[in-house]
């Protein structure tokens, strides 16, 4: 099993999300992180201080799957989340040793 | 202070009893004592209500802030405040002269800008009347604001903020209350009753309003490509729930504040402005209850709002009763008003077309049909030409202002600034610096 | 407004006047007219006063969100609007006749109910005062929202409402106001003092809140397994700190309105008000200082409304220095009743029992013993029974009431619900969509 | 109530006409009752008034918590309710002598300590013009609070509290204003205006608040090493917007209430007050927006401050269209100054010195430049003077007060507790526990 | 070194925290996210709009253990987590492959 | 590749994130967490009722890196993270198999 970590913009979500349910993929998890890069932040301007705002929001999809599927889900999430421009994000794998289900304790691939 | 106590003192007592010395006290300079007396009451009153219907602008604020999204709070407040400050300048330069001077055969008036009918030791009274009925134009002009909320370019906004301020509502306005100074209107001349305004503020705000909305086109994700509705949720409700409550307390000024004059009518209108109010919220919840399942706030603080701008007009004319009546009525239409609009695409994130446009009309011909002297074909037929006549003024102009505006320095704001929000964009700032905020639905 | 700017004129005048063309000036119409302006300005001071504490209702509503969690914010909001709007309503086609109405043996009122005493062309004093009563009635029911915030159902809470503002309230304070209309009650028959209703109006909503909270238990969470008490803190501080600054201004109508007279009164009401909320809220902060270490602001909130409760009653019998110890007791009382109601495991969130119940009674005590016109047993033992009467009326009842709803059609929500937050189960609705919030408490 | 309800129309009457009955109607009696009408009037207006100038509590409260990071709020909430509870009661007790009482060669006031000069029966007009006076007093105290925000001790800012309530504020007040009642000032001999205290209370707060600011130092973070400027983000800017909008119905009060008197001048002082405030906005905003290259929004609610401080001295003495002058100057210079301070390493994270210091100055200034009945230099000095002295008093009185807490119990929290904030370490409590809160600039 | 991830319910963290804390962990990390899966999120309504909102608010409870406790601390999370309805969460185990004190610059497991 | 996740107190972040900068690492994503550990959090009082507050609030710092930067990373993260105190915060280093760049679609190295 993997891990797979995308880091893509926040109005891609909906997106992403109802392509990879389309592979059969049923849960994820999301939470909203600042991402730094080369998509610069933008200036802001307070009480005529102006200052750098180096984070840009962006959202962390995080979704488990077999190992077989890694390939798809990756095509998958490119394929929605690019829109081209600088920021598009970044999808990194990582491995899992193992995944349970708490309310059955169930274990491995049965357990996503 | 010490200079004007004195002086206060002085004209506080009757201008007569100044000299009590040497003048012998007569019924005549009783008399006259009596009426300086009550006219300091009018101008207390007139005043006090100006001030609660300026607190409005607060309330409007709160509740076109707290139903939209984080994103653009600043570019709200900011709209808010200006509409009012600009407003106010607009108003005193060109607005009042155009709704109260002189009328040219009940058209437009053609005297009194800049306040020129007030000289230093004259008749202050224009100064009260002028304040009164400035907080009003405001109120016209920002009733617009939440319509074209989240997707407006700022410069653009505070162009047609002019125009309404300037021209649209104060050539109304002057048809209908010229002749509360020194105009004298058409439609007034016809006997047309919109004694607070439902028409002449409410109305004129909600189709410029209308206007707006439908130059610029529904927000970025608000309809699904597959055409469906897609709500934005407002991001702060309980913001949005103390504008409301705001907002009821500034009507006791704009509904008993228009005698401006400290009267007993004001009894009356009190208790019909709070009770029309109660039985639109109610009814707004009811409905919603019923249509959607559960009691919904947004519509239900709409109903109050809704039951506010229909009894404005019919307040002092019609029974308690009957205000119970109009308002519950106005909390249905409302509910149903604001899914009508939605269903044709026309993207009001407040729901100001049908709360001050629709809800004004009903309001103003309720007018005629409760009327409590009795009502009659011809009484109802003059309310309808003036809710007509304050739709045929109102929207045409409103549009070809707003495609104006939109032709030349731009309306709406470009995609990419929409989706990263307007505080950013047009302000350069953040109205949440602590906060995670976030908005998913951005097309 | 031209029809009625033109009446108000005319109203403006001495009727006298109106004819004063034919009319001669007499001594005797002269004095009619100063009468008559006189009473403009008691509409007037009653009206403006009626407003302030209408907006007493945003307060109630910010105070207790802010104390509560953010997940029943919207439910908060709803519960405010409602019992102010379904109460308006209920006041008016019930209690304000029950209250007021020709009594039956000083017991209960039996006239005047759907404001039956005013007919069109009438005397309109009795529709100011009907206002300026009915956010009375509304200010009793919303203090009981708070203490059974974030568990009850909504449909349930709208029942009590009802029941509050038509029964409960109305019936106790005929027999403590009713002749200040057209009723007579025995309390008021033995002398009892209770200038603007520590007693009528916050015990009855203390009382029927304690009630309440009782029926309902305590939120989940609010005590761990071992019967520790755990602290549900509320969400938003500043917003409830705006709500007692905006209780603290609408306190300045409801204690100097209470005249419903524009006399020098209100002078001395006035200040004892503001100078009894000021020791209360220092005299608690200190208390919480000295308690906990640190200077809390929930108490310290808690103990400026706690003075402005206690005065409620006595602000036109103390003096100025009375008002401030009687205040400052209050904001020493309130931390220890708040303490004392956690303890016995009646979970308040807001604190209302303590604040409204106990300073009510406190207050209403206070008025006799610091009494400007020297005190007795006697006095005092009039108001013990004034105290008394209230809670053996209101607390009863008000448990039955809820014993009923909760048997019927439900009191309590779900623990499914309760742990969801009342936002999304009962309105369908989300307070907070742009922004992060959860809270962890949940038992 | 009904004690007094029927009190209060026996006073409502002319007293003469209690006995109406025996008493023959005359002339005489007549005018005593048109007098004693008037004065109603006179307590109704100065009364509600205090209330809206008491209501400028909410607005400051809510602009120093909206310019500030969350972490700080319920610190900052806690001393705007402790300096108006405490300067209540300490102006009752000391202020109002030293400022009112009778003078000691136009120094300082020897007498009515207390509220001695109020005895149960007697004139109470004390009371209504103490209950003015006080809510003023409040203001003066609390504009150094946001100066000072972020990083004062709580105990230290009580104590400066009382020693601005009890002696800085009273005593230059009785210079300006002593001759309103027992006092006479030497200020006011020079024949020095300053209607409703753009110097008195404006100028005093901001000198020390400037004061406060220096002795302080600024927050950790405001500069980097390096010595650039670091903006502090505020935290919530609806809420800040909405404290603006509250202080500006709160100066309705504060300028037209400033008569003390229910008369004719309260209409252009009305105006006056308005249009300064909307030119300060306005200009505010164009300045930021060439400045910066976008419309700023803490700017622009700063210039509305401006412009209101502004006009505070002159509203009563200069014509609407100087006064839209005059606050226009305002909203451009508190741009300019509060660049100044912050260049100058002043960390003013709310621009308090700005507004109320610098455009106080000025518009004390501007009352002898717009002056209607003419200027001259003479006047103009007498101005400066009056400016001069406000700043040789409160400045360097100010300064020692704080230097001494500082070393005492000392002013300032320690990097620890600041950078962790206020919230949790003097008050043991967190201002938003359902949201993630943080701020990432913290030195 | 393994890391265990855990989304859970949030309002079984506290108990969950302190059975771990009885295992002699000493540490964690503590985080909110948006949960998508089998649990079906629930309707809102908004000025009339009915709309389905599919995220569920979970918390995610991330724990560095040495080798030899994940075990335990499965079970024990699993038992204290586990309410038996759908919803409860997931469990997944990362390899980690060192970890750092940052006061200290300790290594390995006494860095934990 | 290697993923550094540091959880660091939040006012370190400024300096973390400059310094990685200077590394040539050009990217990183930050998230608000809360933090439990030696560290013990604090006492809040609410309405009079004393109470625990266990978490901390922390920022987590996730740095994806090429293996040959990971132990100068390490060290600068240590070096401007530390303040010495307890709660400083702990640094884990977690196996990426792969990584994408969403936008171009590169693999590997290149994609960050
Ligand atoms: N080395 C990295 N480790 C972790 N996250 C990264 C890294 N580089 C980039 N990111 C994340 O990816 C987001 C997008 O990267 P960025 O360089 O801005 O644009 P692009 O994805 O087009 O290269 C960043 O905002 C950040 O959240
Ligand atoms: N494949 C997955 N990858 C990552 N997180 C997942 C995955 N599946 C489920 N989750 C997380 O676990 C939570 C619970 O899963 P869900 O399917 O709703 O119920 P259950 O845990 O009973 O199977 C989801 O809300 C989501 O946060
Ligand atoms: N075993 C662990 N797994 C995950 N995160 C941990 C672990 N131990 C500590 N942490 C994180 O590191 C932070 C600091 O740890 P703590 O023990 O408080 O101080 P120190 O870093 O000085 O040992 C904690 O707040 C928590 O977020």
């Amino acid at each position: 099993m993997k891990k797979i970590e995308a880091i893509i913009k926040p109005f891609r979500l909906d997106d992403v999300k109802e392509k990879l349910t389309t592979l059969g993929i049923n849960g994820m998890t999301v939470s909203e992180v600042k991402g730094f890069g080369r998509q610069k932040g933008h200036q802001e301007i307070y009480r005529g201080a102006e200052y750098q705002v180096d984070f840009v929001s962006k959202v962390k999809v995080e979704v488990v799957v077999e190992d077989s599927k890694v390939e798809s889900a990756l095509k998958t999430i490119i394929g929605v989340a690019a829109t081209g421009k600088i920021g598009d994000g970044k999808i990194f794998v990582i491995p899992v040793e193992s995944a349970v289900r708490i309310r059955t304790g169930e274990n491995g691939e049965s357990a996503l | 202070m010490k200079l004007f106590l004195n002086l206060g003192i002085w004209l506080a007592l009757p201008a007569s009893l100044a000299f009590a010395g040497d003048d012998p006290i007569t019924l005549e300079s009783n008399r006259a004592a009596i009426e300086l007396v009550q006219s300091h009451a009018d101008y207390l009153w007139t005043l006090i209500a100006a001030g609660l219907v300026f607190f409005m602008q607060a309330g409007f604020a709160l509740v076109e802030a707290g139903f939209t999204r984080a994103k653009n709070s600043i570019n709200i407040m900011m709209k808010n405040l200006m509409d009012f400050s600009i407003g106010s300048i607009v108003f005193f330069a060109v607005g009042f002269g155009l709704m109260f001077g002189v009328s040219k055969g009940g058209f437009i008036g053609t005297t009194g800008f800049f306040l020129s009918d007030y000289t230093p030791g004259g008749d202050p009274w224009v100064l009260a009347f002028w304040m009164f009925q400035a907080v009003f134009c405001a109120t016209a002009a920002t009733i617009v604001s939440g319509a074209m909320a989240e997707r407006t370019k700022f410069i653009g906004y505070i162009f047609y903020s002019i125009g309404l301020s300037a021209i649209i509502y104060p050539i109304f306005g002057g048809w209908a209350w010229g002749s509360l100074f020194n105009g004298s209107g058409w439609l007034e001349g016809l006997g047309f009753i919109d004694f607070a305004g439902s028409t002449v503020v409410h109305s004129v705000g909600g189709w410029a309003a209308l206007a707006g909305a439908i130059v610029l086109g529904p927000r970025i994700g608000k309809y699904t490509k597959d055409g469906k509705i897609r709500p934005i949720p407002g991001h702060n409700i309980p913001l949005a729930a103390l504008g409301v409550f705001i907002l009821w307390l500034g009507w006791f000024g704009f509904n008993p504040g228009s005698t401006t004059a400290a009267n007993k009518d004001i009894a009356m209108i009190f208790v019909n402005t709070n009770l029309a109010a109660a039985a639109g919220s109610i009814l707004a919840m009811i409905t919603s209850w019923v249509k959607f399942g559960k009691p919904e706030i947004s519509m239900s603080l709409n109903g109050a709002l809704a039951g506010l701008v229909a009894i404005t007009s019919p307040c002092a004319t019609v029974s308690p009763m009957s205000s119970i009546i109009i308002g519950a009525i106005a909390g249905v239409i409302v509910v149903f008003s604001v899914l009508f609009f939605e269903k044709i695409r026309v993207d009001d994130p407040v729901g100001a077309v049908s709360v001050h446009g629709v809800c004004g009309a009903w309001g103003t011909l309720a007018a005629g049909i409760f009327n409590m002297g009795g009502t009659s074909a011809s009484i109802i037929g003059v309310q309808l030409i003036g809710i007509a006549a304050c739709f045929a003024w109102t929207f045409p102009l409103a549009f070809i202002l707003f495609k104006l505006i939109d032709k030349t320095i731009g309306l709406r704001v470009s995609k990419e600034e929409e989706m990263t929000g307007l505080d950013q964009t047009e302000h350069g700032g953040n109205a949440y610096p602590d906060f995670e905020v976030s908005s998913y639905i951005q097309g």
